[in-house]
């Protein structure tokens, strides 16, 4: 036997998970370094210092947070096997509870109604998906069809004839509670106004954190690490997964199929939930018809950038929140500043690539790292038309330049069916 | 052998059966969150069940031929396994370029047409191509792509309608299409303001076409082989990566045809008043009608009804028409599902008779 | 005779009295009574599709049954899910792996069980003791995807004595494995019956079952035709008791090689993402009328070399010339436009559209050649006659050309696809294991048409893991090794046992 | 005279009591149709129905109005809204936002009998159409007066535009108020940010609340204390970055006088608000019907005509009236020509 297995294993073991995943945490731990390096020397030179303002990185952070709690959901879902489009609509009804139960029993109502009825979303999904066993995008689809449709609907029955709402809108919300340690807060403050190398860009951060920061923010980080604990750390997380994997294997060794998909896309509808809460009551003042206009799929897509993985998730949402907020913050002079960044980071990576003897692609890297520079070098600002692009192409250039292999859940989307184990 | 007829016949009525039982179902759940609002249920029954106007059947199969366009666009992605969420930005695209090209009228009276709507198919067509170059040499996912450039399309069009634009009044559009240039309607009612758009033909030639070409070539067996498995395709041959990229061109050319009609049929320039949203409707539809040249045509018809008779719902009834997006939200799920519980059934009724025959030829 | 059945209830640890299932028109089983005694190995025995699997499953609790009883241990019990038939002790390892090949060995192991020793250092530990305790030598952190057929199949087995299982189902356990790793599973099932347990396992390979199961139970078309111990059967007399045919044995007649040189590789070396060599220098000549067989492990490159010749991987290195033309840098489509034939090693992901109607699978791979296709156009006629056609003369059974593929069994399934690559007069012929899983009746007509084909001057390019089949069909054996040929030899000389320790590289050469 | 200026209107409070339902009168029946959001917006919409509501006090005028369910509409779906208000008989039928301009130009032919008008409208072709009345805003005007009042308030020497969609309309209250401010104080820095570029995207521009905070957050931090705004509702957002900045720091309404319907800490911060007498266009309209001289063609309501002016709400602004009503004295008598382009 012995001779056999050794003829059949690999000649190289492969690395393990741990190893894996430490050598992947060590890269990215680099990568935001040198990024961090790199947009404090671009503030210094351009003197664009609301590149990394702690008022653009607070931004950035409650832009950020609905999107990554859309796309936490995704993970939830989808790694139980359930593609799930419906978040849009989710983060929609989200936002509505919010609103109702806001409004009507205060804020921590809200925020527990908005999960509710994102719950409520994904249940749908659910009934139609697992045990209906319909195409997850047909059902997804509609739900993003008639989310947006009931909550206007509903809205104009809540909130009409409300002091200081109306039948699109709910009245003021309550903000959440905040946490301020001023203590921290207004030297790190001062000290990020010194706009020294390095050192203010750190203070920004720590200002950003320790200012006006929601619970709500803090409960969202929680469960990002939460979610990757769960999921990989866990008897229940690994039965999760492997329904999304491989439900009829999990099926032959006695774990409840639909169970776990059903859970899958009910914590996905929470999570989505919970986002259209953060919506309505962090990043603005209440609900709003249309005030959730895409992020969902933005969610989606930033699930997808990370690969199913709550880390580099994270990190998609986070890079789509900065360069939206940047723009937001008329950030013309910022972004141009992006550029030099965006230009070094290239050439870099393209030095990157011969070393590892991708001649073509570093030069074409390369070619790219050279036209920001010189974009950057022939102007000395974007223009405020073009600002409004930076997310979405910023998205697609991330993309498109360090290409993942993607590696979907291996029974996403596919519909099973009880007993078809074998 | 002999129960084969009874067979078919159930098949047969199956057929009907599902559409009929979603339709009931989704009308309770409508009626129910109408009642629960305390809503008019009596007046929105009546407002959607009354024979709508000679006018309004112009206007909805107006509509419903758009969506039909819009429909078939994503269809061709669903065909292929390519979850295309980018067609609203290339019907944007498409839109705005014939717009312009349309406005400068290089070209005389038809012509102007003809090199507007064929500069709208390249336009998009190249649009798409970009998701679907994505996809092939870097593995971007087409559904982020897609929902990428969607945004970026509509604020490339919306700046360089600022640019190129000409101001009517408090909003700028693209330069009107000259009168010559117009396409006229066709007239279905006597004494009936509105007519056909000329070009709302376009989709059910596009139709045809989509069967022919999927069901009669072999450039449509490769596209749907793709589909069904990539695994198998490639084994047999199939260039899948280009097979990805000519599909999302496809895909974006039908996408450019979306606005033409109205284009040329009524708003003679794309402005702030041009409708967005036809895209999303149409993945809806397209899921609908389960990819199929008809089954498409249905679900546009019944989407366009619905978004019809919604206007009428708050003058006619006093009801808040957001109502009708939920019902034509429960009305794609119960028809899914009724649909998938047939399905089902017709599985086993093939199983059996498989089965049936295997035990004949073993007797 | 019927030596299960009578041995008293104590020693009994399976029983089941009068089983019937119906399936949607199918009577998979039908009142099947058998007994296991403890601490045996008892084999089941049919033809595709007489039941086996299902009755398997049912004892697994995957699927209920319509009617009869199930006794476990002498205590009637009720199956209705496998967490059920996990709390009795029993363990099954199916036909089709149930392997997840995102996650590592141990997730695998554990999950479902993670009670016993939980995810972690415990669990791990555990696994490695009994991979070591059986000689596995499987690396519990090691991602299953990464695993060759043997290893993946000592996961499965190990998945069942983690959870401590005293009755051990193996549906077709064998039919992937070399003799090397026949004889170790063998071994290990004869170990684990020494420790008192008792197996079930399932089998179209008559003599290794007379090899080691204590008795035989014969299902034909859903009933239990008898239970036989082996000392009292041939093969031949089982064969009969199956299927009332004789057990078909491959054999070639008189060679029909000419010296017209069809498939020739040069050097041919592939490398996998990594760059990692998967072929390395492979030199190969295959003549028109000959049957050139490729024996060895499975994972060490077969599948990269089928892969190379139709041009799905491109090679790094080395030319490919098909009769007269350098196809080296040709599309897959294009060579097997010039007529190569394929009858892939996985059906159901390379050789069929599982959802599309039998004639349409009949175009599938031949999108550029009559009688399929006229020009740019679907010949939808052609297509319908031709498959109508490979239905009659291939034997498949199927009510018609509409109906899907995947409504028939995976044997008619394989036959479709022997015929279709017939088809088209190819010049030549890959067949990956064209008999995997197929009962004796089909195997024999399969057989047939590849020396027909053979006599007709196609080449063909046979890989199997059935030694005895290799030995019958071909007119000469390579043995391929960790990417490379490591040997040739003349059929009419080698034995099987040869044959395994070249594959297993404990070979003398 | 100074008292036009200062009227205070728009109180979104008369927003929830529906005219259309409480009105009976014998006056004439009028048809509004909004765009999608409809009555209840406290803002722009609200302010018809003041109109309307007048006009069912003093000309015992009835209604009815009609609303999109999806912000996805053609305009042939508008136009069909149009028709039927008109099929019904309700005269004067009134498109409430541009965004009606081209259905009316269609659906005013075929009703000839019919008074049409469009606020903010523009006739879309070069045929004149008899029976419509295009009642537009000289916004640049009212912006000029509360770009004076930013000017005059900011200690900073730096205040804020934030913009729905960047539009030749939303231009013409940053070309105003700019105008405003530098007629001042050349010196003074103008922020000008707007939510998003493309026009057809009203959800960006106008239904954003969060979008709008974070813009009036980037201005503020850039030493911005006073904010205009003109993006509908995401002004919202712009009011909460304000409120939460702190003392000394305003925002400035829009179209109708936001003070009324703020929440209690956010008033503290409305410094004023841009007045767009849609109220007094839709009055005007309706009782010109009612005289049997229905309005038609443009109309342009400017400061002259009271059609634009600035909220005092608060009195906030009280200290500086003076300066504003000199200036507001100069438009009228055209010795300042207020640009309507940035
Ligand atoms: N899930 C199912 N649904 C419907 N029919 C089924 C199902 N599974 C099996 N059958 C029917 O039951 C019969 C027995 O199938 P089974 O898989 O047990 O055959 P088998 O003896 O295992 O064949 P093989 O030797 O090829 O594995 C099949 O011929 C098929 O017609
Ligand atoms: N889930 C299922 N649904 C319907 N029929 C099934 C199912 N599973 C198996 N069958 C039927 O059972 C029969 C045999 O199935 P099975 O897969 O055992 O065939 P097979 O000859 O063993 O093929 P393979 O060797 O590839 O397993 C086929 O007729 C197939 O249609
Ligand atoms: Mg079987
Ligand atoms: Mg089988």
């Amino acid at each position: 036997m012995s001779v056999v297995s050794s003829v059949t294993g690999p000649s190289v073991p492969p690395p393990t998970e741990e190893v894996d995943n430490r050598k992947r945490l060590a890269q990215y731990l680099l990568i935001g370094i040198g990024a961090f390096l790199l947009v404090s020397a671009a503030r210094v030179i351009t003197g664009a210092h609301d590149i990394d303002s702690a008022g653009a990185l607070r931004g950035t952070i409650v832009a950020a947070v609905p999107i990554a709690l859309a796309g936490l959901g995704g993970i939830w879902s989808e790694r139980a096997g359930v593609v799930n489009i419906g978040l849009e609509g989710m983060l929609v009804l989200g936002a509505l509870g919010a609103g109702y139960f806001g409004y009507n029993y205060g804020i921590v109502a809200g925020v527990l109604g908005g999960m509710l009825l994102g719950l409520l979303g994904a249940a749908v999904h659910a009934l139609a998906t697992v045990v209906f066993g319909v195409d997850h995008i047909v059902s997804g689809v509609a739900i993003n069809i008639m989310a947006p449709g009931l909550a206007a609907y509903l809205a104009k029955s809540f909130f009409s004839d409300t002091p200081g709402g109306g039948p699109t809108q709910s009245p003021p919300l309550g903000k959440p509670p905040a946490l301020t340690i001023d203590v921290i807060a207004e030297p790190a403050a001062e000290l990020a106004d010194k706009h020294w190398f390095v050192v203010s860009d750190l203070a920004a951060a720590v200002a950003a954190v320790t200012r006006e920061m929601s619970v709500l923010t803090l409960l969202a980080l929680v469960l990002v690490v939460a979610t990757s604990w769960v999921l990989w750390r866990t008897a229940f997380g690994l039965r999760l997964r492997s329904v999304g994997e491989a439900p009829s294997a999990a099926e032959s060794l006695g774990v409840n199929v639909y169970l776990y998909k059903v859970i899958g896309v009910v914590v996905s509808g929470v999570l989505a939930g919970f986002g259209g809460a953060y919506l309505a009551t962090v990043s603005s003042s209440g609900y709003q018809n249309g005030m959730v206009n895409g992020l969902g799929y933005i969610g989606l897509a930033a699930m997808i950038f990370g690969n199913w993985r709550p880390g580099l998730m994270l990190a998609g949402a986070a890079l789509f929140g900065y360069t939206r907020t940047l723009q937001l913050r008329g950030g013309t002079d910022s972004l141009h500043a992006l550029l030099l960044v965006i230009a070094v980071a290239l050439l870099a990576y393209a030095v990157y690539q011969f070393l590892q003897g991708k001649r073509t692609s570093a030069l074409i890297t390369g070619g790219f790292g050279g036209v920001f520079g010189v974009w950057f070098l022939v102007t000395d600002s974007v223009p405020a038309e073009f600002t409004g692009m930076a997310p979405y192409v910023a998205t697609l250039f991330v993309l498109a330049f360090f290409s993942q292999s993607l590696r979907p859940p291996k029974a996403d989307g596919q519909i099973y069916r009880k007993g078809s184990a074998g | 052998m002999a129960q084969r007829p009874t067979n078919l016949a159930r098949r047969a009525g199956l057929g009907l059966i599902a559409p009929a039982l979603a339709l009931v179902i989704a009308a309770a759940l409508s009626s129910l969150l109408l009642v629960s609002t305390g809503d008019d249920v009596g007046g929105f029954w009546t407002t959607l069940t009354t024979k709508p106007e000679n006018r309004n059947i112009v206007n909805i199969l107006n509509y419903g031929l758009v969506l039909y366009l819009s429909g078939i666009a994503a269809a061709i992605g669903f065909r292929m396994n390519l979850f295309n969420i980018g067609v609203e930005g290339q019907y944007r695209i498409g839109a705005f370029v014939a717009a312009v090209v349309a406005g400068e009228a290089w070209l005389p009276g038809k012509a102007n047409i003809v090199l507007a709507v064929l500069a709208a198919m390249v336009a998009a067509g190249l649009w798409a191509g970009i998701a679907g170059l994505l996809r092939v040499t870097r593995g971007v996912s087409e559904v982020i792509s897609t929902i990428m450039l969607n945004a970026i399309a509509g604020l490339l069009v919306g700046y360089f309608v600022q640019k190129v634009g000409v101001s009517t009044g408090v909003s700028r559009s693209t330069k009107a299409i000259p009168e010559e240039s117009w396409v006229g309607g066709i007239k279905l009612f006597d004494g009936v303001p509105t007519q056909l758009f000329g070009l709302a033909l376009l989709a059910p030639v596009v139709g045809v076409v989509y069967y022919v070409v999927l069901n009669k070539t072999r450039f449509g067996f490769n596209l749907r082989a793709s589909g069904a498995s990539e695994t198998a395709a490639v084994a047999s041959g199939v260039d899948v990566k280009r097979m990805i990229i000519v599909s999302m061109v496809f895909s974006g050319v039908i996408a450019g045809l979306i606005g033409m009609p109205t284009l040329f049929g009524s708003a003679h320039n794309y402005g702030s008043s041009f409708q967005t949203g036809i895209g999303f409707a149409g993945i809806a539809v397209a899921l609908l009608g389960r990819n199929h040249p008809i089954g498409i045509a249905f679900a546009a018809l019944v989407f366009s009804f619905l978004q019809d008779r919604a206007g009428l719902l708050n003058i006619l009834a006093g009801i808040s028409p957001e109502i009708v997006a939920v019902t034509q939200g429960i009305i794609v799920l119960a028809v899914v599902i009724a649909y998938e519980i047939v399905r089902r059934y017709r599985a086993n009724l093939e199983r059996a008779h498989v089965a049936q025959q295997v035990e004949e030829v073993r007797a | 005779m019927a030596a299960g059945v009578d041995a008293g209830k104590a020693t009994e640890s399976v029983r089941v009295v009068g089983i019937t299932k119906r399936f949607p028109g199918v009577v998979a089983n039908h009142d099947v009574s058998f007994a296991v005694t403890a601490g045996t190995i008892h084999a089941i025995v049919g033809e595709n599709g007489a039941g086996k699997s299902t009755l398997m499953k049912i004892l697994y609790g995957v699927q209920k049954p319509d009617e009869g009883q199930i006794e476990v241990n002498g205590k009637p019990v009720t199956l209705s899910t496998p967490a059920d038939a996990i709390a009795q002790g029993i363990g099954m390892v199916f036909q089709h792996f149930q392997l997840a090949d995102n996650l590592t060995v141990t997730e695998n192991i554990v999950l479902g069980a993670e009670k016993l020793h939980g995810i972690g250092a415990a669990a791990r530990a555990e696994i490695l003791r009994i991979s070591q305790a059986y000689g596995f030598g499987l690396d519990p952190d090691e991602l299953v995807e990464s695993l060759g057929v043997g290893e993946r199949q000592r996961v499965e087995i190990l998945k069942v004595l983690y959870r401590g299982a005293r009755i051990i189902i193996l549906d077709e356990p064998t039919a992937v494995l070399v003799p090397q790793e026949v004889d170790a599973l063998f071994a290990n099932l004869r170990e684990l019956k020494a420790q008192g347990n008792t197996l079930l396992f399932i089998s179209h390979k008559l003599d290794e079952v007379r090899a080691v199961a204590d008795a035989i139970t014969v299902i034909r078309r859903g009933t239990t035709v008898d239970t036989v111990t082996p000392a009292s059967v041939t093969s031949r007399q089982l064969a009969e008791l199956m299927v009332g045919s004789e057990l078909p044995s491959p054999s070639t007649e008189e060679s029909t090689v000419t010296d017209r040189v069809l498939l020739q590789l040069r050097d041919i070396e592939v490398l996998d993402a990594a760059g990692r060599p998967e072929l390395s220098g492979i030199d190969l000549t295959l003549h028109a009328g000959e049957v050139l067989g490729i024996a060895g492990v499975e994972g060490n490159g077969q599948t990269e070399l089928v892969e190379a010749i139709i041009g799905m991987r491109k090679a790094s290195r080395g030319t490919v010339t098909l009769g007269a033309e350098d196809i080296t840098t040709w599309s897959t489509g294009r060579r097997r436009e010039l007529g190569i034939g394929v009858i892939p090693e996985d059906r159901h992901r390379h050789g069929l559209l599982l959802d599309s109607p039998l004639w349409e699978n009949r175009i599938l791979g031949h999108q550029t050649r009559p009688p399929s296709v006229r020009g740019p156009w679907i010949d939808r006629s052609g297509a319908r006659a031709d498959a109508a056609r490979i239905i009659a003369e291939y034997d498949v059974r199927t009510p018609g050309i509409d109906t899907s593929a995947r409504a028939l069994s995976g044997g008619n399934q394989q036959k479709f696809i022997v015929g279709r690559e017939m088809s088209g007069d190819p010049q030549l012929l890959i067949a990956a294991h064209p008999t995997r899983g197929v009962d004796v009746g089909a195997q024999a007509a399969i057989w047939d048409h590849i020396r027909a084909a053979r006599r007709d001057g196609l080449a063909v390019l046979l890989i199997s893991a059935d030694l005895d089949e290799l030995i019958g069909l071909s007119d000469s054996i390579k043995v391929i090794l960790r990417g490379r040929f490591v040997g040739d030899f003349d059929p009419h000389t080698v034995t099987p046992e040869q044959l395994g320790s070249a594959m297993t590289g404990a070979g003398s050469d | 005279g100074k008292d036009d200026n200062k009227a205070s209107t728009g109180d979104g409070a008369n927003a929830s009591k529906d005219v259309c339902q409480s009105a009976t009168g014998t006056g004439p029946k009028v048809g509004l149709a909004f765009d999608v959001g409809g009555a209840g917006d406290r803002s722009f919409n609200d302010s018809a129905i003041v109109g309307m509501q007048k006009a069912a006090d003093d000309l015992g005028a009835t209604c009815i109005s009609a609303t999109p369910g999806s912000a996805t509409e053609s305009d042939e779906d508008r136009a069909e809204r149009l028709r039927t208000l008109a099929d019904q008989g309700y005269n004067p039928v009134i498109g409430i936002g541009f965004i009606y301009s081209v259905a009316m130009n269609t659906v005013a032919a075929e009703f000839p009998e019919t008074n049409f008008a469009v606020i903010d409208g523009f006739d879309p072709d070069t045929k004149p159409n008899a029976n419509v009345a295009y009642l537009g805003f000289a916004e640049q005007q009212g912006s000029y007066l509360v770009g004076v009042a930013a000017a005059l308030k900011t200690k900073s020497k730096t205040v804020g535009f934030v913009g729905g969609t960047r539009g030749d309309l939303i231009k013409k209250f940053e070309a105003g108020y700019t105008a405003g401010v530098k007629s001042v104080d050349k010196n003074i820095k103008v922020l000008v940010t707007y939510l998003t570029e493309d026009p057809n995207d009203g959800a960006t521009g106008f239904q954003n609340p969060s979008g709008g905070k974070v813009a009036a957050e980037g201005q503020l931090d850039k030493g911005a204390d006073v904010i205009y705004h003109a993006s509908g509702k995401s002004g919202n957002g712009v009011f909460e970055a304000v409120t939460a900045a702190g003392d000394g720091k305003f925002a400035i309404g829009v179209d109708s006088d936001q003070y009324l319907t703020a929440s209690a800490d956010e008033q503290p911060h409305i410094l004023t608000s841009m007045l767009k007498r849609v109220d007094v266009a839709t009055f005007n309209m309706i009782k010109s019907v009612a005289d049997g001289s229905p309005l038609t063609s443009y109309t342009t309501y400017d400061l002259a005509q009271d059609g634009v002016g600035y909220a005092t709400s608060g009195g906030f602004v009280d200290d500086i009236s003076a300066q504003l009503d000199e200036a507001a004295a100069k438009i009228k008598s055209g010795e300042i020509k207020v640009p309507d382009k940035p």
